[in-house]
């Protein structure tokens, strides 16, 4: 029941341009806001030792990354001048060119857009338990890691 | 006492499982002493990486209680 | 002549989120993106003695502001990582609510991307030639002026 | 000598027109002395945050020559 407050963050597969349209419109009523901010993150096709990734396969801890989701819209909106924040993450497959992530943050003011987008953007990366295989032409694969984290541990 | 025990990504591979219930013997109540225990039974590598989640919060020391859900985390990859 | 390499700016009216969704879908055939940064400034209903803006009129210095948007793209170009960037402005009426600025940088990762769009934002907002009158309620106006610039001046 | 004039936002609204054509006497060809000479012509206020662009260059100072293009700008408002 700890998780009756926190919003929905996880999407099947990609995430659409018609849904990140929709978002936008949904502001529109809100004449407060002066600013918006948008992240997207999107699939890139890496060469890895002569491979090309052509999708990545998003697994997560649902609702461990949901508490931390909202911990971290919380920790924003005491940080920065706020008016929405909005975070929504693929599960499942995403292809190359595909968006996986998507960061909406709306302030009356440009600096409480951008430096809410940026500081959530680092502790989705860093703090959010979700796990991505990259997945190769050939079949093969290989478990992508944020490096930052990976450099921070050790 | 039983923990409720999750695996993710690599890990949830190399165990083969994304769950069970374990039912702790006397002695391996310490966080420290459960990691190493599970990585004993399924032969885990890369312990350097690794992250534990105790109630979905991270923790690297502290008891193990009854009832706990213990989640063993490989590097994060969001975004 | 000289205009003949700059890229389309000015879009009459607001711009519409279904725009913004088809942007971000002729992106997705560039796989070596990872990351979308995008701005929006949507007019803000403020209260100016006691009166609500309900729109603002926008007009600009149309040839020079194609030229400054243009070198202000080169400059991303040299100094970040970037794989695009794109820049739209409305001309004429766009009501509380409604989009009136459209940033859109594109880079293999965040940084070059989050990076790209604030540089490219506050260029925009100081060196492009754009006016905007004010219109309240009750039909009377007054001129924006953003005041960094302003400010800079004396 | 004919210098194209054109004027944008809060100045268009003073002169009341978007641009014009002015031919240029003897001793008015410096820029300073030009955007004095349009102030006074329409009485124009506020000349501490007007900027001057010479074809479509801002420039406080220099000359103006035969065929250039003056605009009158006022505060920038876009975004």
């Amino acid at each position: 029941m700890n998780n009756k407050k926190t919003k929905k963050v996880f999407v099947q597969g990609a995430i659409s341009p018609e849904k990140i349209a929709d978002s936008i419109a949904s502001h529109q009523s809100k004449t407060e806001i002066g600013a918006h901010s948008i992240f997207l993150g999107q699939v890139r096709a890496d060469l890895v030792d002569g491979k090309t990734v052509k999708a990545i396969d998003y697994s997560a801890y649902e609702e461990m990354a949901e508490k931390e989701i909202h911990k971290i819209r919380e920790a924003a909106f005491s940080k920065f001048e706020l008016t929405c924040a909005h975070i929504y993450h693929s599960l499942g497959k995403v292809s190359t060119g595909q968006v996986c992530l998507f960061i909406f943050t709306s302030s009356p003011h440009r600096k409480g857009a951008n430096d809410a987008c940026q500081n959530i953007l680092e502790a989705v990366k860093t703090s959010v338990p979700i796990f991505g295989k990259e997945l190769f032409e050939d079949e093969s694969y290989q478990w992508k890691k944020n490096e930052d984290i990976v450099r921070n541990r050790t | 006492m039983e923990i409720k025990v999750k695996y993710f990504g690599s890990i949830a591979e190399e165990t083969g499982k994304a769950e069970e219930t374990i039912s702790l013997q006397n002695g391996i109540s310490e966080v420290q002493e459960f990691i190493a225990f599970i990585f004993k039974k399924y032969g885990l590598s890369d312990e350097g990486t690794v992250q534990i989640a105790v109630n979905q919060v991270i923790q690297s020391e502290g008891r193990i209680q009854y009832g706990d859900e213990v989640a063993f985390l490989p590097p994060y990859a969001g975004g």
